[in-house]
């Protein structure tokens, strides 16, 4: 006779609650999860789901307990005491304030050679230890005062401090584990201590990771999502193939999808963090150009020659907005959004030809030029096509909107930057992501000396303005100050807003609370649940 | 008595399509071969000896090449008509052919010994190692020094006759009803070309293997061959029995072959009496008789008319006018006893 | 032989010195170094010179180099900041080599059978037939295809995974895209130099021994035909085996192609240099296998003797 | 049939007769061009791409947009009336871009198949002509060459010449060569020992000529397809060389960049991925069609 | 005939080729012989015995493994470059394998005029008139002068290679195997050539053959050869006379005649035993296995070869 079926499935089990699964993809392979060393927004991501520092950022940019249960701030506003809660380490053992005294310390050690090392340079003698000009690392302000006592001196009062200590470059590590492991050190899932929601259970270089829920975290009872598959997927047409084929539950939207899925109700958007803008060497590769770009009046003219509204719209085409001024919207003002407490539109959305030709003039006359005597000027992009494209975007307008004619020269990223450091360039289109969630973290890109400003802009107003707002003690002065300072660097400054960036994405339906943010980890899914 | 005929070719036309037009390499050639017999076929060079060889085969390159008519009877069967599927069972086994250009007639990249082995192996169904020994002792018979090693050399690695040699083993290996051989010793020196003329009478009559012999050394003809076939332009301009055409023959042509052969007893350095002029080109052959521009004896009549075949005996044919009663008699520089 | 064979050992570790010392004085003349980044300053830029040993004369690096190669050790990545060179190679060539090997026995196998159907029925239609794929082969390019076959079969017809690496039906898709283009090249050349052959003489004896068609093809033609294939199959297979970027990128495929690219863009001079190596070693000896394949191929050839 | 008597009267050798000339002369090269001109397939192949040169020049003029005019509010339109292969994302007509980007793609192509032909062919002919340390030199050489990233080359071109036309060619020449040498060699090494080789030698036949006469013809074949394979691979090198800036600077557009940026939205715009790559395609098809026509053409022994 | 100057000479010249395992296949294996300006030398000898080899290493078409080739005071394989050029202007080679040694994707008038190109000889019109002399010669007609060598029969091809050498006007042809793909009318036309050119403009051969009538015919001196040696050499009709050397003596014997009864009643010498091979040939006599008259000796040493009457030598312990 016929061979009796498989077996039936054994009656009477309850139907185990089946693990929650979260699955998406990443860009790239991390290149380092070790806690002071990684610098890429993955590792970030990563990282804090893994690790936990002294506090958690939540949804709203509120600074919620991490590590530490709770802190004091001295009035002087230069001294925090920290004090931990009970946390164990994966492997069982505390999480003591030792673990970030020496992660502190190890960051700054100028022999770890960590690239992000400036996150430690809030911190006394933070700075002054890592670049040397100091050797005993006793004199940098963190000192565990004991097992569960945490003291940190910064050196300026600084209102973003805490949520600082969300960021992966301050997270904790324990001495005796990474002694133990030298170089290997969190190159492999299991060289890894973990203290925070999700422990890595399995790291297949550049193919996926696998996280799985930390029993042992103390806020494991918050956590929903037992299970997190990660696939490492660079190219973004796959990760949406990927998604489209039911592998993924949340998905970047390339830009040409963008429309399908918006008009379904799909589409999501969020900002990223990212601004860019034109920025000029204020002497050009060779005088003749440097005549043109220093002028402020030149750089105008490309403000207002800039349909930034249609850019956005028909060729980013991921709701990025038009930036009609320098200071992401989204940032810390005094008590509410900066964007909202200052509100600014210093360029139009749309392209102004006439105010372009009248600012073209006005320099041109400066100048004592004629519009047919303007020479190329070249603009620099980056290789990817992307960058191609809206590089030819805004070829097209400024020749049509300013009669002015861009030479566009695509080159890869570190050439990029290399050219950029060593002012050989006219006019960039560049951007900048937010170390912190203030305005500083733009504004003080272009004072005199500044270790990012190579437009060769050298402004003691501007920079006196920047460096009275790093110390004022008055937290509405300052945000006044900065204003100031917004407004005077995009009336004489050596950049142009053009947009500020956004993604869209998609995610099945039943997952709620993930984060997107446009500072530190994102996605950020601690909390984010799913229902199938 | 009727001999048993095992091949018969009858009004054979083979041309090669070229951009200039129609070469025609054989046209009209008729002649039969019996079993156990040998016969040879002499000619000019270019005159269509090998082209209707490898028609017998089927292996005329096709295109450019085509047989536009008449039969090949081998066996009873016309196998002009034969698919190449027939003909493979018929190709090697049943008849077996030398090339004339040993080297270029040899693979280069596969060893001799693989190469006389393979018809074995696909005919006689031998295994790879019995046909390997078999292929040895094909080489030995056809006197290879060192078989066993030679077996497992490339060809170009073999002197001229050694090729030849391959060759030759290559076309006997699976004792053939029919063999062809197109210059078989030509390079050969005298002793071993002895030799293999005798390895092929043995054939012939242990086996009753049937030989076409093409070969311009009128002295392995005599050696070897029955019955003649001269060949001009084409066409078979006399056919006989050795004696016939060594010692009667009747065709102008015929008679300047055998003219030119040197002789021991000659004086050193003496001229050689070749025929004069050169072959018309078989493009566009002319109308009458296809030697008419070279011959001494021409007339009118062979510029215009081509000669229709007069027999002289049973066996013996030619086609010149010179034999029509009309003809003018002429002297005939070939006698009882070879050149005069 | 053996002495040859010896000889060029030592040649081609020679060759593969020139190699690295080429890319070794190459990629520091490249604009930039790793660590340039959009965050970094000059003093922490220094620490980071200063711990890889960046800072030191380039002599003295070279010969510090050198000395690590020989015994083996490329050093650490000085992106993937962690791992060595060694064992990035090690984790992913294993994929590049799998993908490298099913494709390359993908287009070598069907490749040869085009080629070869092709020049036997030369300018008829199975010419032609196999002349269109070939054409489609090499004139859309494998990132396109890789994305038709992803939507065709992973999407629409949802049979086959749309990308990853983690079973036999994963590899279908990528296998394909990546030996299609092999397969064009090696079916033309096939075509093409069998086109040679089938005219010479000893393929007449070969017929006149009655050899079948095939017969004649497999054991007269292929063998007089293929050099141009081994010739090109050296490098090739060097190529495939070590990865290929856009198929690995489109398939996500975590395999060593994708080193190739990155490592150049971010300056990874340890990284390049030891792909480099790692990759010009087996070409070298990919290559030293052609031309001793040559003398097999054909015994009249004898390369360096 | 009745011969009349006369005509038996003795004539003799006629040597006028015997040396009828009857077929025209030719070279062989006048004979391999005859024979390409019979073979239709192959003159199509030719037409499509003279087509296709011809229309890179007069194409662009044929509407009225300019290949670089952006409009933002026509981007991605399929192919209409006013727009016969659509517009791209930047609302550019393709028809335009199509063609002017045929200019760069065919200049690349023939470009590279120049140099291959000049470099490789040369290269590797020498190489296998002379065998011994030559060949090992050459072939380290060109082993160390390919081991090399031409990312790195390229880099440097554009670090030091910029970008443009001449530093594609530069590229190409640097890089491009290499696969044909080996396979010249690999045919030339098969080739050398034969005896005709040996015979011209004998003839005091100097290298060179052995070299160009008589082995590099005898390898025609697999040049012809190597070159072939080779132009669609320039055109997409190409592409991929503008990309990182070294090739035809924006809004120039090529065959390679088309087909590129429209392989990226092919899921909702295919046209703009099949215009390009159709084209590609044809001049693919044509030049193979061409390119055994003309192996066929110097093939003497598939002469008819 | 006057003593002329000696063109050629041949010392000791050994051509090994190496056949793997280490065994060296001894080709030829210590030449010894001259060839006087104007002259014809005939070499003969048993298929595979080296003729074609000695022949391709006197034209330098391999490096002799050992001796040497003096050519008009010239040692052949220490040639520069220039002196090679010219060298090659006077020494040419008829192959003996027409249609590989024609290079198949040039016409006939090509592969012929070849030679006149590299040497700067003709050029324009009377280029193509000395090819159609040529073809004329050899007699073909000019039109096949552009035709491809695939489109010629055994025999014409063979023309074409005559013709390609005599192109040059050459001092000095090695002929190997030069008419053996002719008919005998065609023979004659070459060899009368051949010939009339030695007597006008006191040409110099080599000629290898197998048909020994012809040979004999076109010889002032003739050679035999057995295995990589020559064992005898003297004036044509003294050995064809006197042959001494039972190899020799062996060889005419065997010549077929081209009369069938005087054919059929030949009685020739029969060798029988091993034919020994070149690849590590024996010590001692290289004929002993096959020789009547072997002794002892004969295997103990390789019998000298020594000059026994005026210009007659032999290598043979026993005459
Ligand atoms: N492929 C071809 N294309 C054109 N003509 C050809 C071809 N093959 C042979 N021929 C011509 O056909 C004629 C007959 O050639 P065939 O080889 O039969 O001569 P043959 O009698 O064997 O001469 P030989 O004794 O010289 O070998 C020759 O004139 C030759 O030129
Ligand atoms: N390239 C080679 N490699 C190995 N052995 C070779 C090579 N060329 C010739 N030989 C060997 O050298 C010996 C002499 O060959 P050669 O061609 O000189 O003979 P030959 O006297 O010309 O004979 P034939 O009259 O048959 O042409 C033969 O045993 C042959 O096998
Ligand atoms: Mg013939
Ligand atoms: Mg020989």
């Amino acid at each position: 006779g016929p061979k009796a079926p498989a077996e039936p499935a054994e009656p009477g089990e309850p139907a185990a609650a089946e693990p929650k699964l979260l699955r998406f993809t990443i860009g790239a392979e991390p290149p380092a999860l070790d806690q002071q060393i990684a610098t890429d927004t993955y590792a970030i991501m990563l990282g804090n789901h893994l690790y936990e520092g002294l506090v958690r950022v939540a949804d709203n940019g509120k600074v919620t307990p991490g590590m530490a249960e709770k802190w004091e701030i001295s009035e002087d506003g230069l001294t925090y005491t920290f004090h931990l809660r009970d946390a164990k380490w994966s492997d069982g053992k505390p999480v003591t304030a030792n673990d970030f005294e020496y992660a502190i310390k190890r960051l700054l050690n100028p022999a770890t050679a960590s690239e992000y090392a400036f996150q430690g340079y809030y911190i006394l003698n933070g700075e002054e230890y890592n670049t040397g000009k100091i050797t005993d690392p006793s004199q940098i302000g963190i000192k565990a005062l004991d097992e569960k006592t945490l003291e940190i001196k910064l050196k300026v009062p600084t209102g973003y401090f805490l949520a600082l200590t969300n960021f992966i470059s301050l997270f904790p590590v324990r001495q005796d584990f990474v002694e133990a492991q030298g170089t290997a050190y969190a190159a492999e899932a299991d060289k890894i201590l973990y203290n925070g929601p999700y422990i890595l259970k399995e790291w297949k270089h550049e193919e996926g990771l696998v996280l799985e829920k930390n029993p042992e975290y103390w806020n494991k009872d918050a956590v929903k999502i037992d299970k997190v598959e990660i696939a490492i997927v660079t190219d973004s047409n796959t990760a949406m193939s990927m998604y489209e084929a039911g592998d993924l539950d949340f998905v970047a939207l390339p830009k040409d999808r963008v429309e399908e899925f918006d008009k379904a109700g799909k589409a999501n958007f969020y900002y990223d963090g990212a601004e860019f803008y034109f920025q000029f060497n204020v002497k050009g590769r060779n005088k003749e150009v440097g005549k043109l770009t220093g002028n402020a009046n030149f750089r105008k003219a490309f403000g207002y020659a800039i349909d930034r509204q249609g850019y956005v719209d028909a060729v980013l085409k991921n709701g990025s907005d038009a930036a009609t001024r320098y200071v992401l919207p989204l940032l810390a003002g005094a008590n509410d959004l900066f964007a909202k407490e200052y509100p600014l539109e210093f360029y139009p959305k749309n392209a102004d030809p006439a105010k372009a030709k009248e600012y073209l003039d006005k320099a041109l006359a400066e100048l004592n030029m004629t519009v047919d005597q303007i020479p190329a000027i070249e603009f620099l992009t980056d290789d990817s096509d992307s960058a191609r494209i809206s590089a030819e975007a805004i070829q097209d307008m400024l020749a049509k909107n300013a009669g002015i004619k861009l030479d566009i020269k695509q080159v890869p990223f570190k050439q990029r930057l290399e050219l950029m450091n060593k002012k050989d360039y006219d006019l960039v289109f560049a951007g900048w992501g937010p170390d912190y969630d203030d305005p500083m973290t733009y504004l003080d890109l272009w004072v005199i000396g500044g270790g990012h400003n190579n437009t060769n802009w050298e402004d003691k107003t501007y920079t006196d303005l920047i460096n009275f707002c790093k110390s004022a003690p008055d937290v509405k002065e300052r945000a006044d100050k900065m204003f100031e300072a917004e407004k005077y660097l995009l009336e004489n400054g050596p950049i142009v807003p053009v947009y500020f960036r956004r993604r869209a994405w998609t995610h099945v339906d039943g997952l709620t609370g993930l984060i997107r943010n446009f500072i530190g980890s994102d996605p950020d899914f601690v909390f984010a649940d799913i229902t199938r | 008595m009727e001999k048993e005929k095992i091949l018969e070719v009858k009004d054979l036309h083979v041309s090669f399509d070229t951009y200039a037009g129609e070469v025609k390499a054989v046209r009209g050639v008729s002649f039969h071969l019996d079993k156990a017999e040998a016969i040879a076929i002499v000619g000019e060079s270019g005159c269509g000896k090998s082209v209707t060889a490898q028609s017998i085969m089927k292996l005329i390159p096709m295109p450019p090449g085509r047989i536009k008519s008449g039969n090949i009877i081998f066996n009873g069967v016309d196998i002009t008509k034969f698919s190449d599927k027939k003909m493979e069972a018929i190709r090697g086994s049943e008849i077996g052919m030398i090339f004339q250009d040993p080297m270029t007639s040899l693979n280069p990249t596969m060893t001799v010994g693989k190469q006389i082995a393979e018809g074995l192996i696909k005919h006689q169904h031998l295994s790879k190692r019995d046909a390997m020994e078999k292929a040895v002792d094909m080489l030995k018979l056809v006197g290879i020094p060192n078989p066993d090693k030679r077996a497992n050399q490339y060809p170009h690695e073999f002197s001229g006759g050694m090729r030849q040699r391959a060759m030759i083993a290559i076309a006997l290996a699976c004792k053939p009803k029919l063999l062809i051989a197109d210059e078989p010793t030509t390079a050969l020196d005298v002793t071993i070309q002895a030799q293999i003329l005798d390895l092929m009478k043995e054939l012939k009559s242990k086996l009753d293997t049937s030989i076409i012999l093409i070969t311009h050394d009128l002295g392995v003809v005599a050696d070897m061959a029955e019955r003649i076939i001269v060949m001009y332009a084409g066409e078979v301009v006399e056919s006989g029995t050795v004696e016939d055409i060594f010692y009667n023959a009747q065709h102008p042509y015929t008679w300047g072959l055998l003219k030119s052969v040197p002789r021991l007893d000659a004086e050193n350095k003496e001229q050689l009496i070749p025929i004069i002029g050169t072959p018309p080109d078989l493009f566009a052959p002319p109308k009458g008789c296809a030697f008419a521009a070279r011959c001494k004896y021409s007339m009118e009549v062979c510029y215009e008319t081509a000669p229709a075949n007069m027999e002289y005996n049973k066996d013996h044919y030619a086609a010149c006018w010179l034999g029509h009663p009309d003809a003018p008699k002429v002297e005939r520089p070939v006698t009882e006893r070879g050149v005069k | 032989m053996f002495r040859y064979i010896l000889k060029r050992f030592f040649v081609s570790l020679i060759t593969v010195w020139i190699l690295a010392t080429l890319t070794f004085f190459l990629v520091r003349v490249l604009p930039g170094d790793p660590f340039t980044s959009e965050k970094i300053t000059p003093e922490i830029k220094a620490n980071m010179m200063k711990y890889y040993g960046l800072d030191r004369p380039l002599p003295e690096q070279y010969i510090k180099y050198m000395g690590n190669l020989v015994k083996g050790e490329m050093g650490f990545s000085l992106k993937y900041k962690n791992r060595t060179v060694n064992q990035i190679i090690r984790d992913a060539f294993p994929n590049s080599a799998d993908l490298g090997l099913r494709s390359l026995a993908f287009s070598v196998t069907v490749g040869l059978i085009l080629g070869i159907i092709a020049a036997i029925n030369h300018n008829k239609g199975w010419d032609y037939t196999s002349m269109i794929i070939a054409v489609i082969g090499v004139s859309v390019p494998s990132f396109v295809i890789g994305g038709l076959v992803q939507y065709f079969f992973g999407i629409y017809l949802k049979v086959l995974p749309v990308a990853q690496w983690k079973s036999f039906a994963h590899t279908i898709l990528p296998t394909f895209s990546l030996g299609l283009s092999t397969l064009a090249l090696i079916a033309r050349l096939m075509r093409t130099s069998m086109l040679e052959v089938v005219g010479q003489d000893y393929i007449k004896t070969a017929k006149a021994k009655g050899l079948s068609p095939v017969q004649v093809t497999v054991k007269h033609q292929i063998r007089n035909a293929i050099l141009p294939v081994v010739t090109v199959l050296g490098p090739l297979v060097a190529a495939l085996l070590t990865g290929t970027f856009v198929v690995e990128q489109i398939f996500a495929i975590p395999g060593l192609g994708r080193h190739y690219v990155i490592s150049i863009q971010n300056l990874d001079y340890t990284m390049v240099l030891g792909l480099t190596i790692f990759f010009g070693a087996f070409l070298v000896f990919m290559n030293f296998l052609v031309d001793i394949a040559y003398g097999f191929v054909d015994p009249r050839i004898r390369v360096g003797r | 049939m009745e011969i009349s008597r006369e005509k038996f009267k003795h004539v003799g050798i006629n040597e006028e007769k015997s040396q009828a000339i009857v077929r025209p002369s030719m070279t062989y090269w006048q004979d391999a061009w005859r024979r390409l001109k019979k073979n239709k397939i192959a003159m199509i192949g030719l037409v499509i791409i003279a087509v296709f040169t011809v229309m890179s020049i007069i194409g662009p003029m044929m509407v009225p947009y300019v290949h670089s005019d952006n409009d933002l509010s026509n981007t991605n339109q399929l192919p209409n009336a006013q727009h016969w292969f659509g517009t791209d994302d930047l609302g550019r007509d393709l028809w335009a871009r199509v063609w002017m980007g045929a200019r760069v793609s065919l200049f690349i192509g023939l470009m590279a198949a120049l140099l291959d032909t000049l470099i490789g062919v040369l290269v590797g002919g020498v190489s296998g002509f002379y065998g011994g340390k030559v060949d090992m030199l050459i072939m380290r050489f060109i082993d160390v060459m390919i081991a090399i990233p031409s990312m790195i080359f390229i880099i440097l071109i554009m670090v030091i010449v910029g970008a443009g036309v001449f530093p594609i060619i530069l590229s190409f020449a640097i890089t491009g060569w290499l696969s044909m040498a080996r396979l010249v060699r690999g045919q030339i090494l098969q080739l050398k020992e034969q005896e005709f080789v040996l015979a011209a030698r004998t003839l005091g036949a100097s290298s060179s000529r052995l070299i160009l006469r008589h082995l590099i013809p005898n390898t025609l074949g697999v040049i012809i397809v190597s070159l072939t394979m080779r132009i669609p691979s320039a055109i997409f090198t190409e592409a991929f060389l503008s990309f990182i800036g070294l090739g035809v600077k924006p809004p120039t557009s090529s065959w390679g960049q088309l087909a590129s940026s429209g392989a990226a939205v092919l899921r909702v715009y295919p046209y703009r991925l099949f215009i390009p790559a159709f084209f590609i395609s044809l001049t693919m098809l044509s030049l193979n069609l061409f390119g055994d026509g003309l192996r066929d053409a110097l093939d003497p022994r598939l002469r008819k | 005939m006057m003593e002329n100057k000696k063109l050629i000479e041949v010392k000791d010249l050994k051509k090994y080729f190496n056949v793997g395992n280490n065994a060296v296949l001894k080709a030829v294996d210590g030449l010894n012989f001259f060839i006087r300006e104007g002259e014809t030398l005939g070499l003969v000898g048993e298929s595979g015995c080296g003729k074609s080899t000695a022949g391709r290493t006197i034209i330098r078409l391999y490096e002799a493994t050992g001796g040497e080739v003096i050519f008009d005071g010239m040692n052949v394989h220490k040639l520069d470059r220039k002196q090679s050029k010219e060298f090659t202007k006077k020494a040419q080679m008829i192959f003996q394998d027409p249609y590989a040694s024609l290079n198949p994707r040039m016409t006939v008038g090509d592969i012929i005029g070849e030679g006149i190109d590299i040497h700067n000889i003709y050029s324009g019109k009377e280029r193509t008139e000395r090819i159609y002399d040529l073809l004329h010669t050899v007699g073909l007609n000019r039109e096949h002068a552009n035709r491809f060598p695939h489109e010629f029969s055994g025999g014409q091809r063979q023309r074409i290679g005559v013709a390609r050498a005599l192109a040059i006007e050459p001092q000095f042809i090695v002929c190997d195997e030069p008419i053996s793909a002719l008919d005998v009318s065609i023979q004659a036309q070459v060899v009368n050539l051949l010939i009339n050119l030695q007597r006008d403009y006191k040409l110099t051969y080599l000629f290898i053959a197998h048909d020994l009538s012809m040979v004999k015919h076109i010889s002032d001196r003739v050679g035999v050869m057995y295995l990589g040696t020559l064992v005898e050499l003297a004036s044509s009709t003294e050995l064809y006379k006197k042959p001494m050397h039972p190899y020799t003596q062996a060889l005419l014997s065997a010549i077929p005649i081209a009369d069938p009864e005087v054919e059929r009643s030949r009685k020739r010498i029969l060798l029988e035993g091993d034919v020994p091979s070149p690849i590590n040939p024996p010590p001692g006599c290289r004929f002993k296995s096959r020789c009547r008259y072997a002794t002892d000796i004969c295997s103990q040493e390789m019998p000298e070869f020594r000059e026994l009457e005026k210009d007659h030598f032999v290598a043979c312990h026993n005459v």
